[in-house]
């Protein structure tokens, strides 16, 4: 029952194995926002690289850069890593170290598992990548459409999708444990103060996504479990010689896939919506607007799946009724957006590389808005949909929306993460290279989709007035790849060279802005009075009324009760999150060899799983 | 709320030294605002799984597959449910006796819903063995016409099917696809029924093993009035599993 | 959840405020009201055979609305939601009504669809 | 202040190419005049005309948005940059009135883009008058094309009367596909287990040929599924069916032959049948053809020497095992449906699933090596580059373009 402090010990004078020891056992939520991000950094370079090589074969006609069998496996990977290996971990990351900052938490709910949630994404990630050295990757596709991806046609099968379905549900199962964990956070370790209305948006924005993942990844949990289930015990949900409806795929796929959509993006605006009042010195304009447009969309964004889906046959009723909700969720989508201008309208702006990205993330994210309402409608979805106008729209909600929002997070909070600027002049660079990479690259794409180029095709004929755009838009991709490595360049030297930030370099709104940079184990020494939504703003221009001096954290920590108030003590260092990761791992394995042996690597892989949950609930047991 | 806030306070500070946190800004203790999530999301699990169920349901008839009726026995599935209400009702008592701090009573109740539980995973296993062992004929009935039709007919009711089929088909083909054991994979039915109850079974052997480390704690002497939440927490995800028989009790045996 | 005054809540309360009534005879009631429901259940699911032969969509909606009264009676009170905070019903409602609006959709969608024909088997 | 300028003027710059770059998306010109054969913008049929008619208010209505908000968005960030006079602005946190505002006018706009979808809706959605049907199969990959009223079968190449309904049933026979000819109509997906119908009416009083192609990934080489429309008069269409619905022609010189032909795949042909096969069916099938093709004995060649290019081709037709996969009406034995039905290949525009053009030059190419004409195909696991002797493909290329 020893309740001590135990405190991060400093990393420098103990060895590298020492260290790297305690970025394995950590549970602090900063250190394990810090591996989500690298982590998730690395796949997106990955994912990239795929994309490069797709956009490559695509720069002429007929080409052979690639074979049909490698382009399906490419674009599979890519869409499966930008989704779940690279742009959720990294809103997962930045909101792993910025959330309890922002609410003035020592840490997560549950620290131990918030370690978990890491070591299954990494695990996740690398068993899913595995797939292109030890198998087959996958190749039906990110969505996985039954019944291509349960008996792959006319030709042999392998099991490249089961590399797919295992993997996402290692991934999910992180994803869903980890957004339990946000949701406990922020419901529950406000500091004192921070009421719902004072929770700055984008913890807001987090939130809402933690719910998303917890009521939508069921869904593709069941949908893949009964697709391995198709795959290798000989049930049919989903093929249709006997019975099965491949509809069924689609409609359970579509019920987790679009909230996913909300669930890459809405932690941008939220990031957006803390970068703007900074960055012009002025509040976010309608907070109240803003907070609950996120919750309206969340819940919206349940009840329009199936306009993924036009083109299938559903019938018109359906069809109306699907294009209905979807045309009213550009509603509240665009009321953020006005009141991101209105934020920004009178300001004083503070152009620095996280503004440039700000602004051109409302500048993108609206175009890749109109496209939608457009693919929203069923008649001019007819046309649009599976072409490279629906690759054009997602890439300027997703890359223009999602990728350029963490950027700006990136810029605005890497010198809280590391106590070191990036180089504003790299930024700089780096945005413009970004930006017109962008829209080379994707812009094009909505005009050849309206000419008819299909998307998902390794090669393209001569003569259908592909070529030019197409080859533009590969060069648009060399610019963004070139802009990436500016980015690693500038983190690189920003660990030596990166100028000292103070606190806070910013001039900053919110909590975490009150700590030091980099911020102590227990995260605050001293904690601002919370009495609006913007507590650091108020201590250093609040008017006398409001003004208050930080309180000491011990007695900021217990309101009442003084048996309470014996300092702060941090959960110990643990190992088996990572060995419950490991143990859930090799059952994977095992389920992928299911018919050589794999029987045993499910066995050996549970043993693990159970040395591990067997750690981890003596350890809660003890503190 | 202020009642709310006053009990986890009191119980923060018998039993909680230390979540590690301060006293929570819902005043909920986080491990239950957790559980009860997760709950909310294992509820759309299992809603994927029914809704797979009912929508296929049609077309396993349409297929001739096995038709649930003839080989769901109510009776035993009512035991069954009687079993798990039962069980749910041990464990609030045993969560009432933590609560008074009646050791005796904790472990009573708690074994009695192991006990229980493991009565319903028996029942399910005599189930899904029985319909293993018994059979259904696919016939296909082809009108002059060349309008096909299939009908699934349990290998029991055989006998007394045939004739009807052929006085009602008059001039049609009917032809016998042979014996086929309702299983896992031999039809929608199987597979959809099978996955579903497979499903909800582990979960309930998850609650077995959750409960025994609780009896094993009580064992012990780790459990009181003071760490009642222990008892709490598997209390609420049995509860969660007796929910979801309830619907699938409706939605699949009944109706 | 305090000034909903049961007679349960106010015997428990001096032990056990704002927590479940920790009152034996409240859960022996509440489970014999549940076995009742159960046994009728049973019965409501021959309405649709003879000799009572009601139209199966009736018999549907007195099982659907039976099953629902009994998941609220263990949810409200063996799983004591009636007496804890609301927070927690808001977490488990918010996921029912997703799940229910999925359910209901998947449904719609499906018998939609048969009603268009083109199911090809 | 100049650098202030440069900046705004090189962002303003960027808006008016994007901006000009979408108006041509809008008027449907081609910037480059390009030729683009599946084109949206093209109105060759009633449905695609009704969808580009509705495209176009919908796009300017979102240019008119567009410049809205993004000018919005550039002169704040030109207006309100920092300068090293500001002090503190005015701390506004909020206005009712103007956020209710830009609620409502969205909701507006979102309310005349529903009316005016459901409108064209309504109008995809029509009763059919006096149809044409045409069931159309998808495969792993290419498209079969079924005339019930003239119990034609043909491929990738599918005739309609202009200025009439045509219905098509879509079915699939192993994954999804999808039926997109831009110039038409929008897509519909062919799903198995499924059929789906797509109503579409060709305009026009010539005929004229419509690209169309596979829109939904159905694995392999999805990208080489294309397809083409020929759009004629009823009274062309009309004779082209007729025609369509004779046998093929059997060469001179295997009248003889013809009466006992070497049929190797024939047994194998039999037991597969055709449209119902599925996915399974049809790799487990075509694996047994090439299974069987394989092990064809050199002896089965016919005694008799046939005397033309063409009658030598008839016979390597089934003595290669063509017939294990390949229907042709007339041809004994030749019943398979597993691939494309040949009965009139020679008369068709295009081979290998609107890939090539059908000359003799193609042809020979694709029957030297499918794989480097269309890698991962199924006809690839039954012939690889060496398969067939120059000489063979020679006679069956002869062959199969003497089928009009």
């Amino acid at each position: 029952m020893a309740t001590t402090a135990v405190p991060v010990p400093q990393a420098g004078e103990r060895s590298r194995w020492a260290t790297i020891w305690e970025w394995i056992t950590t549970v602090d939520h900063k250190r394990i926002g810090i591996l989500y991000i690298f982590t998730a950094i690395a796949f997106f370079v990955w994912g990239g690289i795929d994309a490069l090589l797709l956009r490559i074969q695509l720069a002429a006609p007929e080409n052979n850069f690639l074979s049909p069998q490698v382009y399906n496996e490419l674009f599979t990977m890519h869409g499966t890593t930008m989704v779940f290996m690279a742009v959720m971990p990294l809103n997962v990351g930045l909101g792993n170290f910025i959330v309890p900052l922002m609410v003035g938490a020592n840490d997560m709910a549950y620290p131990r598992l918030n370690a978990l949630s890491y070591w299954l994404f990494l695990f996740g990630g690398i068993f899913l990548s595995s797939s292109y050295i030890i198998g087959h990757p996958p190749d039906a596709g990110w969505f996985a459409y039954a019944p291509l991806s349960a008996n792959g046609g006319v030709l042999p099968k392998t099991n490249a999708m089961d590399f797919w379905v295992i993997g996402i549900n290692i991934l999910g199962v992180s994803s869903i444990l980890g957004a339990v964990n946000f949701i406990v956070t922020i419901l529950n370790l406000r500091a004192p103060g921070m009421k719902f209305n004072r929770m700055p948006l984008f913890v807001w924005a987090q939130l809402v996504v933690a719910f998303l993942i917890v009521f939508a990844f069921p869904s593709i949990t069941v949908a893949s479990i009964l697709l391995y289930f198709d795959r290798n015990f000989g049930t049919a949900f989903f093929l249709p010689e006997r019975g099965g409806d491949p509809m069924l795929w689609q409609h359970l796929f579509w019920f987790f896939g679009h909230p996913e959509v909300y669930i890459l993006i809405l932690p941008a605006f939220g990031i957006i919506s803390e970068v703007f009042p900074v960055f012009s010195r002025k509040p976010i304009f309608g907070y109240a607007f803003i907070a609950y447009s996120s919750v309206a969309i969340g819940f919206l964004g349940f009840t329009v799946w199936a306009h993924h889906m036009f083109a299938v046959g559903m019938g018109p009723i359906a069809n109306a009724a699907f294009s209905a909700t979807s045309l009213m969720i550009s509603i509240p989508t665009g009321v953020k957006i006005f009141n991101w201008l209105a934020t920004l309208w009178g300001g004083s702006l503070n152009f620095k590389t996280p503004l440039y990205y700000g602004v051109a993330f409302i500048f993108l994210f609206v175009i890749g808005g109109i496209t939608g309402v457009m693919l929203a409608i069923p008649p001019l979805d007819y046309q649009t949909t599976d072409s490279y106008f629906v690759v054009g729209h997602f890439h300027y909600v997703l890359f223009g929306g999602a990728i350029f929002g963490l950027f700006a997070g990136f810029y605005y909070w890497w010198p809280k993460m590391f106590g070191r600027m990036l180089s504003e002049r790299l930024g700089i660079w780096q945005f413009w290279l970004m930006f017109i990479g962008m829209n080379l690259t994707f812009m094009p794409m909505h005009y050849l989709g309206m000419i008819g180029q299909p998307r998902r095709t390794w090669t393209y004929e001569a003569g259908m007035g592909f070529e030019f755009w197409n080859l533009m838009e590969t060069i648009g991709a060399l610019i963004i790849a070139l802009s990436v490595a500016i980015f690693l360049l500038n983190v690189i030297l920003s660990r030596r060279n990166g100028e000292i930030p103070g606190d806070d370099p910013w001039d900053g709104h919110t909590l975490e802005w009150a700590t030091s940079s980099p911020p102590p184990a227990h995260n605050f020494d001293k904690m601002p009075v919370i009495r609006s939504r913007r507590p650091v703003w108020d201590l250093k221009y609040g008017d006398a009324q409001h003004f208050t001096e930080p309180r000491d954290v011990k007695a900021a920590g217990s309101t009442d009760e003084d048996e309470h108030s014996h300092g702060i003590h941090l959960p110990p260092p643990s190992f088996y999150p990572i060995i419950l990761a490991f143990g859930l791992t090799v059952a994977g394995y095992g389920l992928l060899y299911i018919y050589s042996g794999g029987v045993w690597g499910i066995v050996i892989g549970l043993s693990i799983m159970w040395v591990g949950i067997a750690g981890l609930a003596s350890e809660a047991a003890r503190d | 709320m202020a009642q709310a806030v006053a009990h986890d306070q009191k119980e923060h500070a018998a039993g909680g030294h230390g979540h590690g946190h301060p006293p929570t800004s819902l005043g909920l203790n986080s491990r239950k605002v957790g559980l009860w999530t997760f709950i909310s999301s294992e509820a759309i699990f299992f809603t994927a799984l029914i809704s797979t169920y009912l929508v296929l349901k049609p077309r396993n008839i349409a297929l001739g597959g096995p038709e649930p009726q003839d080989f769901l026995g109510i009776t035993l599935t009512a035991i069954l449910a009687f079993i798990l209400l039962m069980s749910s009702l041990t464990m609030v008592l045993a969560l009432h006796a933590v609560e008074t701090d009646n050791v005796r009573g904790t472990r009573l109740w708690l074994g009695a819903t192991i006990l229980l539980g493991l009565m319903f995973l028996g029942g399910q296993v005599y189930e899904f063995n029985k319909l293993w062992s018994e059979g259904f004929h696919t016939i296909v009935i082809t009108e002059p016409d060349g309008k096909v039709e299939r009908i699934g007919v349990a290998e029991h009711h055989l006998e007394e099917e045939l004739p009807h089929l052929q006085a009602e088909h008059p001039n049609a083909q009917i032809q016998d696809t042979g014996r086929k054991p309702v299983t896992w994979t031999t039809s929608l039915f199987g597979s959809t029924f099978f996955t579903m109850t497979g499903f909800h079974g582990t979960h309930v052997a998850i609650g077995v093993v959750w409960l025994s480390i609780v009896l094993v704690m009580s064992l012990r002497g780790a459990i009181s009035s003071r760490n009642s939440l222990t008892v709490e927490m598997a209390g609420l995800y049995w509860h969660f599993v007796d929910l979801v028989w309830v619907a699938i009790f409706t939605l699949i045996y009944l109706i | 959840m305090a000034n909903q005054t049961s007679s349960q809540a106010e015997v428990a309360a001096p032990h056990h405020d704002a927590h479940a009534p920790s009152n034996v005879r409240v859960y022996i009631q509440i489970f014999v009201v549940l076995f009742v429901i159960t046994m009728v259940e049973v019965f409501a699911s021959y309405l649709d055979e003879p000799p009572i032969n009601l139209e199966t969509w009736i018999e549907i909606t007195v099982l659907v609305a039976l099953a629902a009264l009994k998941g609220l009676l263990v949810v409200m009170f063996y799983m004591h939601l009636r007496f804890d905070s609301r927070w927690f019903t808001t977490l488990f409602t918010t996921g029912i009504i997703i799940a229910t609006l999925m359910a209901i959709v998947f449904l719609l969608l499906w018998g939609y669809k048969a009603s268009l024909g083109g199911l090809v088997l | 202040m100049p650098f202030l300028y440069k900046r705004s003027f090189r962002s303003l710059s960027l808006v008016v190419i994007v901006a000009l770059f979408l108006v041509s998306c809008g008027t449907g010109e081609n910037p480059l005049s390009i030729d683009t054969p599946l084109t949206t913008f093209a109105t060759d049929g009633y449905e695609s005309s009704q969808i580009y008619s509705l495209f176009q208010p919908i796009f300017w209505m979102a240019i008119g948005v567009f410049v809205i908000v993004e000018g919005l968005l550039i002169w704040s960030v030109i207006r309100f940059r920092r300068r090293p006079t500001d002090g503190i602005p005015v701390q506004l946190h909020g206005n009712l009135p103007i956020e209710l505002a830009w609620t409502i006018a969205p909701a507006i706009l979102v309310l005349v883009i529903a009316v005016l979808t459901f409108r064209t809706q309504a109008e995809l959605d029509r009763a059919p008058q006096n149809p044409l049907t045409v069931t159309v199969i998808g495969h792993q990959w290419w498209w079969e094309f079924q005339y019930p009223e003239g119990n034609v079968i043909t491929a990738n190449e599918l005739h309609i009367p202009a200025n009439r309904d045509v219905v098509l049933n879509l079915r699939s026979a192993d994954v999804i596909h999808s039926f997109w000819a831009p110039r038409l109509s929008g897509k519909t997906d062919l799903i198995p287990g499924h059929e789906n119908k797509l109503l579409i009416r060709p305009l026009g009083e010539q005929q004229v040929i419509v690209r169309g192609h596979c829109a939904e990934f159905c694995g392999g080489t999805h990208a080489m599924m294309a397809f083409h429309v020929v759009v004629q008069p009823q009274a062309e269409f009309d004779s082209w069916l007729a025609q369509q619905a004779a046998a093929a022609a059997t060469p001179a010189g295997v009248a003889q032959a013809a009466a006992s032909p070497p049929a190797t795949g024939a047994t194998v042909a039999a037991t597969v049948t055709g449209e119902a096969a599925t996915g399974d069916e049809v790799a487990a099938t075509t694996a047994a053809t090439v299974a069987a093709t394989a092990n064809a004995p050199e002896t089965t060649t016919p005694v008799a020497e046939p005397t033309s290019l063409e009658a030598q081709g008839y016979q390597l037709f089934a003595s290669k095992g063509c017939v294990g996969c390949h229907a042709i009406t007339g041809y004994p034995g030749a019943v398979s449906r597993v691939g494309p039905d040949l009965t009139h290949v020679g008369g068709r525009q295009h081979i290998v699933a609107g890939w090539l053009e059908n000359t003799p030059e193609n042809m020979t190419r694709w029957l030297r090596d499918p794989n480097e004409v269309k890698p991962d195909n199924v006809m690839g696991t039954a012939i690889k580059l060496g398969t067939l002797q120059d000489n063979e493909i020679a006679a069956l290329t002869a062959y199969l373009e003497s089928l009009k």
